[in-house]
């Protein structure tokens, strides 16, 4: 079989052996446990605390309100006691506002909370419903789901693109996931063909998960979703990347993938939207890998949003050797954490802790124009051009050079022989960019 | 009105007095630069001609050698040199329009019979160390003496008789070439140069 | 937790690449070639001659960044690579003092004034290489045969030119002669031989990425063409192209000098073009021009161009496409 | 006013060349040996001082809008005095520094020091500073010079110097060396300067 591809891109080691073949675990959850729930979770504007200080929650118990259209509730992870509603730490090292709630236990569902057929719901009921439940992209974006469901009338959606790729290295989850619980992830993709009215549904998968791809081929057989096999390439799992391999459709410049006629979501959100839909679950737990080289035993967890990151490697066997970086989600575009004490939050795919060795320190020398980074780009544009301009102030060169299209995938980074932090020019141009556009 | 005039009466005034500087300067300079304009002359005639006694930029001759790019006529003045009265040599300018950098300007000395008596560079653009060797005495010497009939007007890199300079084959091949139109010239219309 | 953390932006990984090893690839792709030039030559001389190209190279770039002030560079190899080029593109038995002066000149006005590695517009070893042949012509056009390490100064493009010049057309003994090439049966020539040895080091390089397909296949493509049609039209005047092709540095130029990094075009399509625009001036200056050799100048000519042509091929960027399925 | 102030300001704080970038053509195009570098400076000098000192003296009665043409034809006209002077007197050096003579109208040093120094200042200081920029072009065109004939040619001041063994570098007495030696004195005199 012929795999589908995009242009561009790179192939870095994948790393995936060391957890593949594990099966999920539930991170376990003591009494007195405390989980911190932070209010900003997706992206949007933060939730609102809706609980005080004292208060008694059970599981599943909404504890923060949405504040606008962008914007999701938030849900207690377990029950217990709220003891403190206060800005913690989170990933990027700042404190941010939060919920604190002691676990009691007794893991007790909040009664309210039931299950729905969804051939009975009209489109907009299920929107509610997967809004209500806090659904956000599980892929590690976290874009509040409920607004990629709601296109504008005159964009007409013909496919459905579920992303199976899990291009970063290491991370297992969705691999996992896809293996684990097909079926939750199948009637989840129905549920959103309903609401989006598409006929065609494409899971994207990378050839790299040989059993993924078999097992879903199956499973999906005869229910009007197609399994694509792609080519192992980093960033394969990129929205517009993904589009373009699995339909040969370029999502347009500055556009989204609706305006190709496309919608994309993860695997593992489909198979939480089946949970809010069909069981009333809301979003409060999440698969997550826990990898790299500087933790003992490296396992695919379902965690409870909220549970610090040390109980994740704890339950992992603890550190190993000499810790040198904790990395929230993937090697590539993860986000290194400031310590192990921050708490998951709904975009943690994974919990990667590097030994000291792993760290790159390798200083950065002069561009010597090899041209890699241009190569291994997927959006086409010159990295090492448009960051000479940025980090001259040359920002209007920047823009016309198309700075705006970078995806952020950090693959020119990656392949730099001179070390050149492309990446964060490139983020900075794309900042000054914007800036300059609201100034106008 | 007033303003314009006073501009032009100071300028006016500048000029002239610059105009009589330049005046007394060019009259107390005239003489000396033909004297020196004559001195480079015969020193180059000096050069390439066999010993004479009279005055050779005195004793000339003007004859039509070719055309130039207009289609006007393009003369050539030979100087003679007369010992005792008699024509010892004769001496005139040939250009080489294929230099490496433009024309090389050659005075070239030729005895009644033939032989070129010296040769002497007059102007030339060409590259210092490489062509410019053209100028060294040992290379112009090697002319002395030779004729149409005694030699191979060629360098030796083509199959000739003279010397090329190592990595600059095109400055000597120039000069060696515009000698030899010269002694053809002079061949052919030997009694008009002499006798006339 | 009482350890500290790194915090960085991401990506975390690299694959693994630094400036210094590609550098140390482009010497190893080199090597046979190398071995192989002096050993033909005599090797004392040219072996005094490589090592002096590439001392006087690492010694002023040392010396410049001391002065300077800046951080000593000699490490990432680059400055040995130019030595080791310019000492390829210079005649096996040239004075010693000429490869040391030539590393020099290589390194400071090539390179060194304009910043240091990365910042230089033209290919250093060919600047090297230039201010020699200008200063020292003599010196720098007299060769030696391979084996025989017979002095002359008369390299197979010289007598070409030299014959075509004179007569317009190439002579039959030397016709017969040039087939000799191949074997390095000319001043200053390896033939064949070391054309498979530059073709290895080329696939060496291509294979670890260093450099891609682009400028050598376009250079050397394009150099075909052209002296093939030459050569069609009239093969009495003009060379065949398997006599362009393994003669003076086509082949060392195509997958060593016209590939440097820094003086090249970044887009593949700008590379294409780069190589191509060598190919053809490369012909062209060798029939046509006032120098036997074109080749380095074809590649300084087009590393002038090179900003033009990157801004000329800035890719589409991704979304741009009309939409099809 | 000190007379070793003055003569530093123009050799070396004020170099008309090497730090004021000023007269960079003739400085690249008559600096090929030592000698011809000093006849440049000497008669750029010339031109320097007798223009200074008459524009100083006719300071108040130019008319500051025809200063301009007023300056050039004064200038010209020494220029033009200078030209006659060394085609009569100095017919080598004259023919060595060809079309750089009449160019000395246009140097940007002689312009530039009557518009900013002699048309503001009095007669005396006028001619002070006309010496001492006029010394520093003569400097810097002999220290361009010397780089230049000694490695270019083997020599200083037409003297071989560095024995018949040397291999001219002949880059250097070509047009690229000229821009090389003085980006490097210059490059080298910046250096100097700022770690002072």
């Amino acid at each position: 079989m012929e795999l589908k591809t995009f242009k561009g891109g790179l192939h870095p080691p994948d790393n995936k052996a060391w957890s593949e073949k594990k099966a999920i675990e539930v991170c376990p959850l003591a009494e007195g446990d405390e989980l911190v729930v932070l209010l900003s979770q997706h992206i949007g504007a933060p939730a609102e605390a809706c609980v005080k200080k004292g208060d008694t929650v059970k599981k599943g118990q909404l504890i923060a309100t949405p504040k606008g259209f962008v914007s999701v509730p938030i849900h207690a992870p377990t029950s217990g006691e709220v003891v403190a509603v206060e800005p913690r730490l989170g990933t990027a090292g700042t404190r941010v506002p939060a919920v604190v709630i002691k676990a009691d236990g007794q893991d007790a569902w909040d009664d309210s909370l039931a299950g729905a057929d969804p051939d009975t719901l009209t489109p907009q009921e299920i929107k509610d419903r997967i809004r209500d439940a806090g659904i956000v992209g599980m892929g590690g974006a976290t874009f509040p789901t409920h607004v990629k469901l709601s296109p504008p009338e005159d964009k007409k959606i013909d496919y459905l693109i579920l992303n199976g790729v899990e291009c970063e290295p290491y991370l297992t989850a969705d691999h996992r996931l896809m293996i684990e619980e097909p079926e939750n992830i199948i009637e989840g993709i129905l549920i959103i063909k309903k609401v989006l009215g598409v006929e065609k549904a494409i899971i994207g998968i990378e050839a790299n998960k040989p059993d993924a791809i078999d097992l879903m081929t199956k499973a999906c057989a005869g229910r009007g979703i197609e399994v694509g096999a792609l080519k192992v390439q980093y960033p394969q799992g990129a929205e517009k990347q993904l589009i373009y391999a699995l339909t040969g459709r370029e999502v347009p410049s500055g556009g989204l993938p609706m305006d190709c006629g496309c919608v994309v979501q993860n695997v593992g959100t489909a198979a939480a939207i089946n949970d809010a839909v069909r069981r009333g679950i809301p979003l409060i737990e999440r698969i997550a890998t826990v990898s790299g080289s500087a933790v003992a035993e490296p396992k695919n967890l379902r965690i409870k949003i909220g549970q610090p990151l040390s109980k994740l490697v704890e339950y992992c066997g603890g550190v190993k050797g000499d810790l040198g970086k904790v990395i929230q989600g993937g090697p590539m575009m993860g986000m290194a954490a400031v310590s192990l004490d921050i708490p998951a939050t709904r975009g943690t795919s994974g919990v990667l802790l590097f030994s000291e060795g792993q760290v790159l320190k390798e200083p950065e020398g002069p561009c010597v124009r090899c041209g890699n980074c241009v190569r291994a780009c997927p959006a086409f544009i010159l990295p090492t051009e448009i960051a000479f301009r940025t980090r001259k102030g040359l920002i209007d060169e920047a823009e016309k050079l198309n700075a705006m299209d970078c995806i952020e995938c950090g693959s020119c980074t990656y392949i730099c022989p001179a070390r050149i932090p492309l990446i964060q020019s490139l983020r900075q141009a794309k900042g000054a960019i914007i800036a300059k556009r609201r100034k106008v | 009105m007033k303003e314009i005039s006073r501009l032009a009466l100071i300028l006016t005034l500048i000029t002239a007095g610059s105009a009589l500087l330049l005046a007394m300067v060019e009259k107390a300079t005239r003489e000396p630069i033909a004297q020196q304009r004559r001195l480079v002359t015969l020193g180059a005639l000096k050069a390439v001609l066999p010993p004479a006694n009279n005055s050779p930029d005195q004793d000339t001759v003007s004859l039509v050698t070719g055309k130039d790019s207009k289609g006007n006529d393009e003369q050539t003045t030979f100087y003679r040199g007369r010992k005792d009265g008699a024509v010892s040599g004769v001496a005139f300018r040939v250009v080489a329009p294929d230099g490496y950098s433009g024309s090389i300007a050659v005075m070239v000395g030729i005895e009644p019979n033939g032989q070129v008596s010296g040769v002497a560079i007059l102007q030339h653009a060409e590259t210092p160390g490489l062509g410019a060797l053209i100028e060294g005495e040992s290379w112009k010497n090697q002319f002395k003496g030779k004729s149409l009939d005694n030699a191979d007007w060629r360098v030796k890199k083509d199959g000739g008789h003279f010397d090329q300079i190592t990595a600059a084959t095109i400055s000597p091949r120039a000069v060696v070439g515009a000698i030899r139109k010269g002694l053809e010239f002079y061949k052919a219309n030997k009694d008009q140069i002499i006798g006339g | 937790m009482d350890k500290t953390l790194y915090i960085s932006s991401s990506p975390h990984v690299h694959e693994g690449g630094t400036t210094a090893k590609a550098m140390r690839d482009v010497i190893y792709a080199l090597l046979p070639c190398v071995v192989l030039w002096i050993y033909s030559f005599g090797v004392v001389q040219p072996f005094i001659v490589m090592l002096l190209a590439i001392a006087g190279c690492m010694a002023s770039e040392a010396a410049w960044e001391k002065v300077r002030g800046l951080p000593i560079t000699i490490g990432d190899g680059s400055a040995a690579m130019t030595g080791i080029l310019l000492a390829l593109n210079m005649p096996p038995n040239s004075p010693w003092w000429m490869a040391l002066l030539g590393g020099v000149a290589a390194i400071v006005i090539g390179k060194q004034v304009f910043g240091g590695l990365g910042y230089n517009p033209f290919n250093p070893a060919l600047i090297g290489r230039t201010v020699l042949l200008i200063s020292f012509p003599v010196q720098m056009t007299t060769w030696m045969m391979p084996r025989t390490h017979e002095i002359t100064s008369a390299t197979p493009l010289s007598e070409v030119k030299m014959a075509v010049g004179l007569t317009g057309a190439i002579p039959e003994e030397l016709q017969a002669q040039l087939g000799s090439v191949l074997f390095g049966g000319f001043g200053g020539q390896l033939g064949v031989l070391s054309g498979f040895a530059l073709l290895a080091g080329g696939c060496y390089l291509i294979y670890r990425k260093v450099i891609t397909w682009h400028i050598p296949v376009s250079f050397i493509g394009s150099a075909l063409v052209l002296s093939t049609i030459f050569w069609l039209v009239n093969s009495s005047k003009y060379p065949s192209p398997v006599f362009h092709l393994f003669t003076g540095g086509l082949m060392l130029g195509a997958f060593f000098m016209a590939t440097d990094w820094v003086t090249t075009p970044i887009t593949p399509k700008g590379m294409l073009i780069f190589g191509a625009g060598c190919g053809i001036l490369t012909i062209l200056i060798r029939l046509f021009g006032g120098y036997p050799e074109g080749v380095a100048f074809s590649i300084l000519l087009m590393n002038s161009a090179t900003p033009v042509i990157d801004r000329l091929t800035v890719p589409k960027k991704f979304g741009l496409v009309t939409q099809k399925g | 006013m000190n007379p070793v102030s003055e003569l530093k300001r123009g050799i070396w704080t004020e170099n008309a060349v090497l730090k004021l970038g000023l007269g960079l053509c003739p400085a690249l195009a008559t600096s090929s040996s030592v000698e011809n570098g000093i006849g440049m400076g000497v008669a750029a000098t010339f031109v320097l001082i007798c223009s200074n000192v008459v524009i100083s003296a006719m300071r108040k009665i130019i008319p500051s809008k025809v200063r301009i043409p007023a300056f050039i034809v004064i200038i010209a006209s020494f220029v033009t005095v200078v030209d006659l002077v060394m085609a009569g007197f100095l017919p080598d050096l004259h023919k060595a520094l060809g079309i750089f003579i009449p160019l000395i109208v246009v140097n940007c040093i002689i312009l530039g020091r009557a518009e900013a120094y002699a048309s503001k200042n009095a007669v005396l200081s006028s001619a002070v500073d006309g010496i001492v920029m006029g010394i520093g072009f003569t400097v810097a065109l002999v220290a361009i010079a010397s780089v230049r004939e000694i490695l270019g040619n083997g020599s200083f001041f037409g003297i071989n110097i560095l024995g018949s063994g040397f291999i001219p570098m002949l880059l250097m007495i070509l047009p690229p060396g000229a821009f090389l030696a003085i980006a490097f004195l210059l490059a080298g005199m910046n250096q100097v300067s700022a770690e002072k």
